[in-house]
């Protein structure tokens, strides 16, 4: 932090927070002007990670492009990996296995799990209660990481999914595991929900803050569970009914108003809802090859085109837009980062707010550096 | 998409927008959006047709290329009509594009794709900014103008986002160079052997 | 010093004898507080570290300080982009002597799987020294617990006095490093020749 | 809520429940004491690739054949591999040097997918950390190799399977061969090359 007399006006000060500082989940930075204790201005500072994902994929054949995916949101890989080969799947007419569909609901709603769990054990870090919710979280988080790492053989950057499928089939023993695991979570979420949500100060530190319309939130670009969170009804699951989504029952949950409350009760709703697909996808999982054999891996070339592929990950709308040219690169290789976008309303959010309410603010936004810099 | 365009053309019968097929399996088809239009076009977009949601903003560069094109010409060749097959090449100037992915929470439809192209790269960048009409473009305008150096008029804050101020290229470009700073390289392939190569012999 | 047969006989009559360098750095060893820093992937695994399952404290080392000041270890788990290599060299300038870095992870050592990126810094050791390198993409967390119990073991060999003192105990050595400025194209210098003596490429040869 | 504070007391209770279950429950302490108690990975655990060897004799059991497949495909070009050639100049299936920069490798397993001839596998080793960027983590050849022996110890279905499709591939190629040889020559020349067969087993 370093503060200096603004220049604009002898009131105030300019405070720069970041990016080294324990609540920017990362090296995000803030420069905020503060007129005592209030926000007068906020300007969000970029770029601290810019790992050239674009540029790189470019360079590198389709294939290639899949291990860095992981490296984008590295709390949730499995949803990175998905929203990558669905783009290439649509970009070159695959189809894809019907097991690997199911393998695929079940590890990104595992995925959605652990970061909404990670979500809240961040969140009452940045309102300053660093540690128990944390540890708890993260006790739990651990034991979804061991079902990744015996599925794919890596505790976070997984590398799982394949053009048409997955890469490997589950082991044996997995599925039971999976279940035992699902069965006991809602336990989890209980004993979450009686630690904090009725904590009267956490309800004072996030009740009535930073309050978001409906209208402001989609012309921001708002998307997942901020967007739902101020009140409209949208999941890409249900719209675009990608994958095999319309085969669950689920409820997408909503806010009313559109606060730091809402934003994080959300969380907590959609992990219950999550957990009910789980159960329903874990029921009737099918039998078969967990990749369509047609699909090539190695070398290979869609036709020349273009296609934008998209789905719900746990921060918001996580897309790929990828461009064709036949060869064995990508010609464009675009990602639609969910953490970026979201940071969009960031200044409006924070301006009359005090100091110490920017960081919940941001902590209830849920982003993820490595996506919002890329 | 054609219902899109018809819409778009009736409404606004001075705007230049065509169609732009994509050949792929996807089928998403875009529209190529005159540059001074852009602004009315997306105007009309969001508030008659309801997209009120700019999911991605992306830059596109399209180096100079050559492009061949079969193009089949009916001559009389002896009085009997035969249909020739001739491949002309032609070069294509270079340019940046912007692409606008638009979706409708209110309806729940899309995609539709906007591309509003530069005249040149180096020159002629400018295209007009459609964060006015979708703050989400915000972020995503700034990043192109980074990385591909589009220039986006009427842009509130058009500052470089991922990269230092100081920073003179733009690295998405297809034909940027990267600094020269690897030292050792364990592994070497290639492109830095030629590299290592070309340093030695300069100095 | 103390020969060991004579220490372990007086151990047996419980006296325990130890000189005062080893006293020193046992005592720093067993409270290395590192800077809370965390740069990207890696950093997720640094918190799964300190966290239930892996538990840093039994090493001394869960106290994260986020003021440099206060830290003697900085763990860069992480890329490190050249938009943020001259911050992590002034928080590295910023820590008080005695300080250790350990880089965690491929992008730390070397740029790792991003090091052909424009923007990433081929490895940290440009602009400070590093102590210990962990690889792996991310590495496990018994990983850097391993990277760290090798670190206390280079502090309890590190001497006070003597020609061979460490860095921290030599004021001839400097405690703080250049921090490099953004250029037009690249960071300026891109490397600080007096940390990062590259070996010749091996294959220059053949 | 039922009097101010309830909420506070209710998640204290939450607290003192898991500090007290933590003496008697697995569940709410799992701390895995390192490094005296190491964790049971799963077999399809990985950390850095390896090279299999059969038999005793790393050279000669060596299954890579320098086709440079992982070397091309893998993603962040960490593997670097030269042919060997013999006396008189002329390529053998044997890579003279094969450096894998375990300073860059992302574990990402690529290099084991593309790999046709069952050579590179994943290890599960990661106690690797050095003082030293540059010496030992560059994994060369004889740091490389591994028995197959070794493969079945740390991924034991998946060993199998290996070792079933090449056993497989062998019979169908000898099969092929006797076939060739039964089409070219006199009958009684195909029994002698079945011995001969037979003769070469695995090793």
């Amino acid at each position: 932090m370093s503060f200096l007399p603004s220049l604009e006006s002898p009131q105030t000060i300019d405070v720069s927070l970041g990016p080294q500082h324990p609540s920017t989940h990362g090296v995000f930075r803030m420069n905020v002007t503060l007129d005592g204790e209030t926000v007068t201005r906020l300007q969000p500072v970029f770029g601290y990670l810019h790992r050239n994902h674009e540029k790189i994929a470019e360079g590198n054949s389709w294939l290639a492009a899949m291990p860095y995916t992981d490296r984008l949101d590295y709390i949730c890989p499995l949803t990175n990996n998905w929203a990558y080969a669905l783009a290439v799947e649509k970009l070159a007419g695959i189809e894809v296995a019907e097991r690997a569909e199911f393998i695929r609901v079940i590890t990104a709603e595992l995925t959605r799990l652990q970061n909404h769990v990670a979500f809240l054990g961040f969140v009452l870090g940045d309102m300053g209660a660093w540690g128990t919710a944390l540890m708890y979280a993260f006790r739990e988080r651990e034991k979804i990481l061991d079902l990744f790492e015996s599925l794919t053989g890596a505790r976070m950057m997984c590398n799982y999914m394949r053009f048409g499928g997955c890469r490997c089939d589950l082991p044996p023993g997995w599925l039971d595991t999976t279940r035992k695991l699902v069965d006991g979570f809602p336990k989890f979420l209980d004993e979450m929900e009686a630690l904090l949500t009725g904590n009267e100060i956490l309800l004072a530190r996030l009740q009535g803050v930073a309050p978001m319309t409906a209208d402001r939130a989609i012309n921001g670009g708002m998307s997942g569970p901020v967007l739902r969170a101020a009140g409209v009804d949208y999941d890409i699951r249900k719209v675009d009914n990608y994958g095999i989504y319309n085969r669950f029952k689920f409820r997408v949950p909503r806010g009313t108003v559109g606060d730091c409350y809402d934003r994080f009760m959300i969380r907590v709703l959609e992990a219950r809802e999550s957990v009910g697909i789980l159960k329903q996808a874990i029921a009737v999982i099918p039998e078969g090859p967990v990749v369509n054999p047609k699909a090539k891996q190695r070398g290979f070339r869609p036709p020349a085109g273009e296609a934008y592929g998209r789905i719900e990950g746990p921060k918001g709308e996580l897309g790929f837009y990828l461009i064709a040219d036949g060869s064995d690169k990508p010609y464009r290789f675009r990602i639609r980062p969910p953490s970026l976008i979201n940071l969009t309303l960031l200044e409006e959010l924070c301006v009359g707010t005090k100091i110490a309410d920017v960081m919940v603010i941001l902590g209830s936004i849920d982003i993820v550096l490595g996506e919002v810099d890329r | 998409m054609n219902d899109v365009l018809e819409a778009i053309r009736t409404a606004l019968p001075q705007a230049i927008v065509e169609l732009v097929n994509n050949p792929g399996p996807s089928a998403q088809h875009s529209l190529l959006v005159g540059r001074k239009d852009a602004r009315a076009v997306a105007e009309f977009l969001r508030d008659s047709l309801g997209f009120d949601f700019c999911s991605n903003v992306s830059g596109v560069d399209w180096p100079p290329r050559k492009v061949k094109e079969t193009v089949l010409n009916t001559e009389m060749v002896d009085g009997v009509e035969k249909e020739i097959k001739t491949t002309v090449e032609r070069d294509v100037p270079g340019y940046l594009e912007a692409v606008y992915h638009l979706y409708s929470i209110r309806n729940k439809t899309g995609p539709v794709t906007l591309r509003v192209r530069t005249g040149d790269r180096d020159a002629d960048v400018s295209v007009h900014s459609l964060t006015p009409v979708w703050k989400s473009a915000d972020f995503q305008e700034r990043e192109a103008f980074d990385l591909f150096g589009i220039r986006f008029d009427g842009h509130p804050d058009l500052r470089r986002i991922l990269m230092w101020e100081e920073f003179a290229d733009h690295p998405m470009r297809k034909d940027y160079m990267a600094p020269d700073d690897f030292e050792y390289e364990p592994t070497p392939h290639d492109k830095i052997l030629a590299k290592v190569k070309a340093r030695t012999e300069a100095a | 010093m103390l020969d060991e047969d004579l220490r372990s006989d007086l151990q047996k009559r419980g006296i325990f004898v130890a000189s005062f360098e080893d006293l020193y750095n046992w005592g720093r060893k067993s409270s290395l507080w590192p800077l809370q820093f965390g740069l990207a992937c890696c950093a997720i695994e640094m918190i799964a570290t300190a966290a239930a399952r892996f538990d840093m404290a039994r090493f001394g080392a869960e106290v994260f300080r986020p003021s440099p000041r206060q830290a003697d270890l900085m763990i860069i788990a992480g890329t490190v982009t050249k938009k943020m290599a001259p911050l992590v060299v002034r928080l590295y300038n910023q820590m008080a002597e005695p300080k250790y870095v350990i880089a965690m992870g491929a992008c730390a050592i070397s740029g790792g799987p991003f090091k052909e990126g424009y923007n990433v810094l081929k490895g940290i050791d440009r602009y400070i020294p590093v102590d210990v390198a962990i690889p792996g993409c991310p590495p496990r967390p018994e990983a850097l617990l391993e990277g760290l119990i090798k670190l206390q073991k280079k502090i309890e060999g590190q001497r006070l006095f003597g020609p061979n003192r460490a860095r921290h105990a030599d004021t001839r050595d400097a405690a703080d490093y250049p921090v490099p400025s953004y250029g037009a194209h690249d960071l300026e210098p891109p490397m600080n020749p007096a940390v990062f003596k590259p070996e010749p490429s091996r294959r220059e040869a053949e | 809520m039922i009097f101010p504070g309830s909420g506070i007391l209710k998640g204290l209770a939450v607290t003192a429940r898991n500090f007290a279950g933590s003496y008697v429950e697995k569940d709410r302490l799992t701390t895995e004491q390192y490094p005296e108690e190491r964790p049971k990975l799963p077999e399809a655990a990985r950390s850095f690739p390896f090279l299999v060897y059969d038999g005793d004799n790393p050279e000669t059991g060596m299954r890579c054949v320098s086709c440079k497949i992982c070397e091309k495909e893998c993603p962040p070009q960490c593997i670097y591999i030269i042919q060997d050639r013999d006396e008189a100049g002329k390529a053998i299936k044997r890579p003279k040097v094969f450096d894998i920069d375990i300073s860059v490798c992302m574990s990402c397993q690529i290099c084991v997918e593309v790999c046709p001839f069952e050579s590179i596998r994943m290890d599960q080793d990661y106690e690797l950390s050095s003082f030293d960027r540059f010496g030992s983590l560059i994994l060369d050849k004889p740091k490389l190799l591994k028995s197959n022996s070794y493969y079945h110890s740390i991924h034991p279905t998946e060993a199998a399977e290996t070792d079933g499709r090449i056993e497989a591939d062998r019979l169908k190629k000898e099969a092929a061969a006797a076939a060739k040889a039964a089409k070219a020559a006199a009958p009684s020349v195909v029994s002698a090359s079945s011995s001969s067969s037979q003769q070469e087993g695995k090793p």
